[in-house]
């Protein structure tokens, strides 16, 4: 069969992802600018027969992902920002019991209310745990509505595999935004294997009972339990960690950027390269691992870096910390909803140069 | 060919809608396509607008700074309009509403009376399509050769009546340019 | 020639930006003539929630704070307990008070917190486009209710009548539940708000006036219509009147004129 | 004898919801077919004269459009 | 000779960490019996609570699942979706469900979740130490109510009682308040429990059996006394009883025997 | 009059310090390990007739301050770390509208429900902003009994100064450990000032009325305020960077630790100059803004890190975007509720200075 | 005639709480003077013929340190 | 001088009183002081302990893990004293309880009978304040002389007519180390 390119919002291609991942399970709370993916679960979980419900709080929709974890089932829950901000507590649970989960932060202007257009303010939330103690969740930055549908549908597997919770990172321009999207194969649930650590059906999987849990009152016994989880994450580091590189061989300045204004960067490097400028882009895919060894061997390499976000800078501190002096990081940011255009990125760039 | 559209006007236009069918039909002819709408937040009823790409490459920034065409539906939003139009660009306007010209004389300037065309058909909301027919003429980027066989999935069912008169106002603004 | 019915001093005369017919605009009407009537303009301050009216402040002319979605409650809590002296007028749509604000309303009104809230119940989520609200009622279409409410295989709830869950609490005081639909109900609601508002001043505890509010755009229907669906509609699953007044017996009944 | 009354509408404030229209008892009121610069089409007085200004239009326009005067 | 009354195989045989004379020891054994009794202990599954139950899991020998404080009601939810031909149990202290749960409780009821919720309300924060609890009595004494609990001049609010609370919500199906005081409220608790869970295997709706415990400990008081405090002061307050019963008429009536 | 010496609870002298700072309303839901925090304010506060609420959940608490704060009045809550999750979105909006307040957080072992005993595992959290969107608070660490009270005493003010919340953020240890205090003067609020920006008291103020809010949905707008908080934030960085030096002129290894890992940092410091080993130890006080310049300094001079945590290593991350690759960062952390030894962290420090 | 039992006391897991001896109707009941391990006093049977068999004890002890046999 | 004391025992021995009093006591002497305690996780009426540093300079690390001195006042507490005791330091034990010696012959190990002591006074609770006399003396560290001034505002009222027995154990234990 031909593959078909559907026309869709990210939003709605994040959902249909996630019915096709076999997701059984969403909770979610009403909040722009994601109402899109919330309503589409509505319409198509139900339709499926699986389980939607509109949460009364975004606080319900995660603890209500980590009961239906707990059974071993995929459950998604998505939000924006202020929601998000909420959930931190069950993310740091659901890291704490080791529970597979994909979360989606759809993300909007802050500080506090703030506005509906899109930002990436929640950059240090998203990859250092905006929750308490020490853990991390996986964080996937879609450029687009395709890999908005591709990371999600991944996004599943990889939180099963490494036992925690996945974020994708998106903002209100990926999710508002319609482009063509191929969408990838439908997974049945019921194909889906059980598991041997969920509660549930012990019989029919001949174990002992299982405890699902986070607490431990013996700091030698917690200890042990957070150090083998870094150890899983370490691993993570060596397997997970994408990125992609445009143009960046020859340049001089390379823009480091993820999802949309990563999209501007590329824009902007089209100029400079029309222009006879060298430069290039370093898009990181995982954010949460993030690729510091990558950018670390670019600036071996004597390129300088100008790190563009809708923030006021906050993946810079990743990129300062992955090149560790070894180059000049410069930063572009706007915020409040504002998305840099590529001409202005390209101006920075322009400006730099004369550096 | 990558053709970067500006479309802007009020609330209840059909900004959206242009937009989105402009994308359709420009996939199924085979190219990438990105559309991104805007709401003011100034109040309810008030701006709407929309970034469109349609490329045979890949689209970077689907934000629309420079643009190739614009697509000027009312008065008030012939400021922004003016501004975002690229040198020599083109800019359609409805010249219904909008009196007075994009201060743009380096540009191709269209007037495509949209509402009185849509009224003669007999129906004002169609006046995006007759817009869209134009930009089709003009721009030469997207055929809208499949209309009819998109929007019967586009319109919800109990809209289905106004495909005809749809694909007729599409029709009579690529006639109002030739 | 006098002027019988005019704008009232605490209400800004600026358009607003609720949707045509929403019933939003006539609640703060009549909550702005209450405090005109009573002189409390510049002792008067107002929680604005997350919904439709984020931007009640715009339009009341006087203090106001806008607090995080659903936690209008409790920043009302922090407010009046600083500001005894002080009108606190908590104002919150049904999601926010029945969804994600149900910890925060029922623990205020147990607490017999002495502000007033003014619950505007439109059976749905208007900020946010339509998506199902604790007051939807059964068989009522939302985004995220496609094919109506459906407690029983869908699982969504029932239509949470607030009034009524709250009055089994002891620190609720006056719960009192108006409309918006036609002029009799609005100038009732407005009595159950002065009575309210009085039995604040007098420091006597929890008061809240809920009220149904019709949401045209949300409802997907017309201004008229959606005030006849209203009356048909939401005024037989929530009745109507004073659910619960242990006001002190100084309080005169409120009464339509 | 019945109150006589009057009412002005502020064109410009007016939303044209026409829930005044529906409350007039004595049917004063009706739609203007111009818009205003909203685009909204307000409603206008067609009948000043059966005007008994009890105030209903008043009371459910949300958007505080209209005066009462008692003549 | 025969064993009349003994250890049931749903509890493991090993010593809580309760204090002497803890009211959830109790309650822990009439559900594993009830549990054995229906032959449910492999298709059970309990969310033990944040509180003096958090190990809950390393007493009943089935699988279990241990959610945030106050979060068990949507946790349950999740689990019993996903498994709804399994028993689940939503063990709650007040603090868990009557402070920083309400929302979840509340709306889990309404939505009428097919667990059962077992709600022990010892009117006081346990594994915290002495707190006070939503349900603590007007004048008991607590850490956060130095003076005793006062609604009036401290604002404290007043005792909730839970399941009048919830009965206003059409989504409770069966609400029961037992007590663990003696012998009769205790094998009528069981009976409770056995007849919520029976109606939640049957797919009814939610259940919850509110349970009178004594906290000995931060009562301040020997087990002895403590059970005579419950007895004078908690029972008069919260009514024992069917609170609330709209199960199927199939439904044998709860009786003591 | 003699200043007296008390013998108290860190949390017990946190609570006074704020009684004696004015504080007019506390705000706090019960967890360990700072109960006798909350009912130390229950007692002091209520015997004074100012306002004490145990809310019904973090979430309530933190709003609760909120509207306090609204009118101008000195409030504060507290919690530990799962509690503190909870307040990310509520700190976030304090942040969005300007507001001061003080929050303490007495952080005990994550991820999750995890342990009660003393951790550093929220520093991430702290100085991140676990919140969504561009923004700080100020973070303050004591390193005992002392310095919690007076800390807490200055944060009021701090707290006013600056308009944006400051978080204290102490541990297990320095909430349960008994030292010897002295306490600040008593303020009685009635003497405090009314605030200009505050709602309440408009006609004796002799102001229009004042708006409480941090939403803007015009993104230039937005940006303009958070880049004008931004600029407020590199004023305090000029003013407020405070920390504590010991032995750090001749030190070839110098410990950064703060709070509890820095007591116990310089107790390994003793042992090593005990044995001749130049050893010193960096101890930053304000851990947002944090000290980068300063130990920039030390790092150009040619001395080498061991950061002490007791965390899987999150202030670290600071250290290296301070040292930007001038100098070696070593680590040693414990987590789960441990408390590294000043014997352990002398070990470590032996084995550095053999590399 | 009335049913006689006989119960059986697991003193390692009795924590002394002494409800049972409360709730015990025929005073079966007494409190040990010897601490177990944990250093509770437990309870201990001082009149095993004056079992009935009820239960009670059983029902009422929190810590299932009770065994109730029918003879 | 600095003196750094690990005290243990089990839930209900008066471990943190023990440890309280002794840093007032030492606070009124003028020393500087840390107190630190820490209940088991493992079960209710399980293990108490407390770091007790008081010296006359400034207390860097809390935690006592090589102590000058510990305290054991029950058998089960034996394993982790013995391990924290420094070479060469002073170990008191509660011999009325304690029937297997900490195996350190490095330490001055001192027997004291608190319990049969304090049942001598009448009143078995009082065993901790014994063994603080003992430590009182065997260290010099803590005179203990202000207990009179002390206690009064630390125990309750209803308590207070406890404190005479209190010194008088507080005394006896001086005295058995003597
Ligand atoms: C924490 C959080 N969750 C969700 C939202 C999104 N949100 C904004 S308004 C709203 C609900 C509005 O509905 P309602 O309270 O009924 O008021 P109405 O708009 O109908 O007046 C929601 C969910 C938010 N801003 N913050
Ligand atoms: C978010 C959060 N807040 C607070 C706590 C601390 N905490 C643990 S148990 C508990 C309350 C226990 O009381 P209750 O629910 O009545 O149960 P009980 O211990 O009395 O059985 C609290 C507040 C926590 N763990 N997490
Ligand atoms: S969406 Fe509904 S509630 Fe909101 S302004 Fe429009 S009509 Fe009013
Ligand atoms: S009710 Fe008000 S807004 Fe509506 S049509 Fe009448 S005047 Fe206009
Ligand atoms: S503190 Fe109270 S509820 Fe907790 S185990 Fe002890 S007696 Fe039971
Ligand atoms: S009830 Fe149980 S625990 Fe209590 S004294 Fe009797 S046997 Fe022991």
């Amino acid at each position: 069969m031909a593959e078909e390119i559907r026309l869709m919002k990210g939003n709605e291609a994040i959902g249909e992802a996630a019915v096709r991942a076999g997701c059984r399970a969403y909770f979610g709370y009403p909040i722009t600018p994601q109402n899109e993916l919330t309503a589409y679960m509505a319409r198509h979980m139900l339709a499926r027969g699986r389980t939607f419900i509109q949460a009364e709080s975004e606080v319900a929709a995660i603890n209500m992902v980590y009961g239906a974890a707990s059974t071993g089932a995929r459950a998604m829950t998505s939000s924006s920002s202020p929601g998000v901000s909420l959930k931190q507590e069950g993310i740091s649970y659901l890291c704490g019991a080791d529970l597979p989960a994909v979360v989606i932060n759809v993300a909007r202007a802050g500080p506090g209310l703030g506005g509906i257009s899109p930002a990436q303010g929640d950059y240090f939330q998203a990859t250092r745990g905006g929750g308490h103690g020490d853990y991390y969740t996986i964080v996937l930055a879609p450029k687009g509505v395709q890999e908005a549908a591709d990371l999600t549908y991944e996004a599943f597997g990889l939180a099963e595999k490494w036992r925690m919770p996945v974020l994708i990172l998106a903002d209100g321009l990926i999710g508002q935004m319609m482009e063509g999207v191929v969408l990838p194969e439908p997974i049945d649930p019921v194909n889906l294997q059980r598991k041997s650590w969920a509660v549930g059906h012990s019989v029919e999987m001949a174990r002992p009972y299982n405890h699902i849990s986070s607490i431990n009152l013996i700091p030698d016994e917690l200890e042990a339990m957070n150090r083998k989880r870094f150890e899983r994450y370490a691993q993570i580091k060596k397997e997970l960690i994408r990125y992609e590189e445009i143009e960046v061989e020859d340049a001089d300045i390379v823009f480091v950027a993820y999802g949309t204004s990563a999209r501007v960067s590329h824009g902007a490097l089209q100029i400079a390269r029309a222009k006879g400028m060298k430069v290039g882009l370093f898009r990181p895919i995982t954010l949460w691992p993030f690729p510091y060894e990558q950018l670390y061997r670019l600036a071996e390499r004597g390129k300088r870096f100008l790190c563009v976000e809708m923030s006021m800078g906050q993946m810079i501190e990743d990129v300062r910390l992955a090149v560790s002096g070894k180059a000049p990081v410069y930063f572009y940011g706007r915020c409040g909803g504002n998305i840099p255009s590529q001409e202005e990125v390209f101006a920075e760039a322009l400006r730099l140069s004369g550096k | 060919m990558t053709e970067k559209t500006f479309m802007t006007g009020f609330g209840g236009q059909g900004i959206i809608s242009m937009g989105q069918l402009w994308v359709y039909c420009a996939m199924k002819e085979g190219l990438k396509v990105t559309f991104f709408p805007f709401y003011g937040a100034e109040k309810r009823g008030g701006i709407a607008r929309a970034s469109v790409i349609v490329s045979d490459s890949e689209i970077t920034s689907p934000i629309v700074t420079v643009a190739d065409s614009v697509v000027i539906m009312n008065q008030d939003s012939v400021e922004i309009g003016e501004k975002v139009c690229k040198e020599g660009g083109i800019i359609c306007v409805n010249s219904s509403l909008v009196k007075k010209d994009p201060a743009r004389p380096d540009a191709r300037i269209y007037h495509i009376p949209c509402n009185e065309i849509a009224l003669k058909l007999g129906n004002v909301r169609v006046a995006n399509m007759i817009m869209m027919g134009a930009l089709s003429k003009v721009t030469g980027a997207v055929k809208l050769q499949d209309l009819d066989t998109i929007l019967p999935s586009y319109f919800s069912s109990n809209k289905r009546s106004l495909i005809e008169i749809n694909i007729a106002a599409v029709e009579e603004g690529k006639k109002v340019v030739a | 020639m006098e002027i019988a019915y005019k704008h009232p001093k605490s209400l800004k005369s600026i358009q607003t930006k609720y949707c045509p017919g929403c019933g939003h605009g006539v609640i703060h009407r009549i909550i702005a003539e209450v405090v005109d009537e009573m002189g409390l303009q510049t002792r008067a301050i107002i929680t604005n929630p997350v919904g439709c009216s984020i931007y009640a402040d715009m339009y009341f002319d006087f203090d106001s704070v806008q607090p995080a979605h659903g936690r209008t409650p409790a920043a009302s809590t922090g407010i009046k307990r600083m500001l005894p002296d002080h009108l606190v007028i908590c104002y919150q749509g049904d999601g926010d008070l029945a969804a994600i604000g149900t910890a925060e309303i029922i623990h205020a009104a147990n607490r017999a917190e002495k502000f007033t809230t003014i619950f505007v119940n439109n059976a749905i989520y208007g900020m946010t486009g339509g998506q199902m609200a604790p007051t939807t009622l059964v068989g009522q279409h939302a985004t995220t209710a496609p094919e109506g409410r459906d407690p029983i295989n869908a699982g969504m709830g029932y239509p949470i009548r607030v009034c009524e869950l709250l009055a089994s609490l002891e620190g609720t005081k006056y719960l009192a539940r108006g409309a918006v639909n036609n002029m009799v109900n609005i100038r009732r609601t407005k009595k159950y708000i002065r009575k309210a508002f009085e039995a604040q001043m007098r420091g006597e505890g929890f008061t809240m006036i809920e009220i149904l509010s019709q949401c045209p755009t949300n409802w997907q229907m017309n201004p008229v219509e959606s005030v006849e669906w209203l009356e048909k509609n939401m005024i037989p699953y929530y009745p109507l009147g004073e659910i619960k007044d242990t006001l002190s017996t100084a309080a005169a009944p409120a009464q339509a004129h | 004898m019945a109150i006589k009354g009057s009412i002005e509408i502020d064109r410009e404030r007016c939303k044209g919801c026409l829930l005044c229209i529906r409350a007039c008892p004595t049917k004063v009121l009706g739609v203007d077919s111009e818009p205003n610069s909203w685009g909204y089409f307000p409603s206008r007085v067609i009948a000043q004269e059966k005007c008994i200004a009890c105030g209903n239009c008043y009371d459910v326009c949300p958007d505080v459009a209209i005066t009462v005067y008692k003549l």
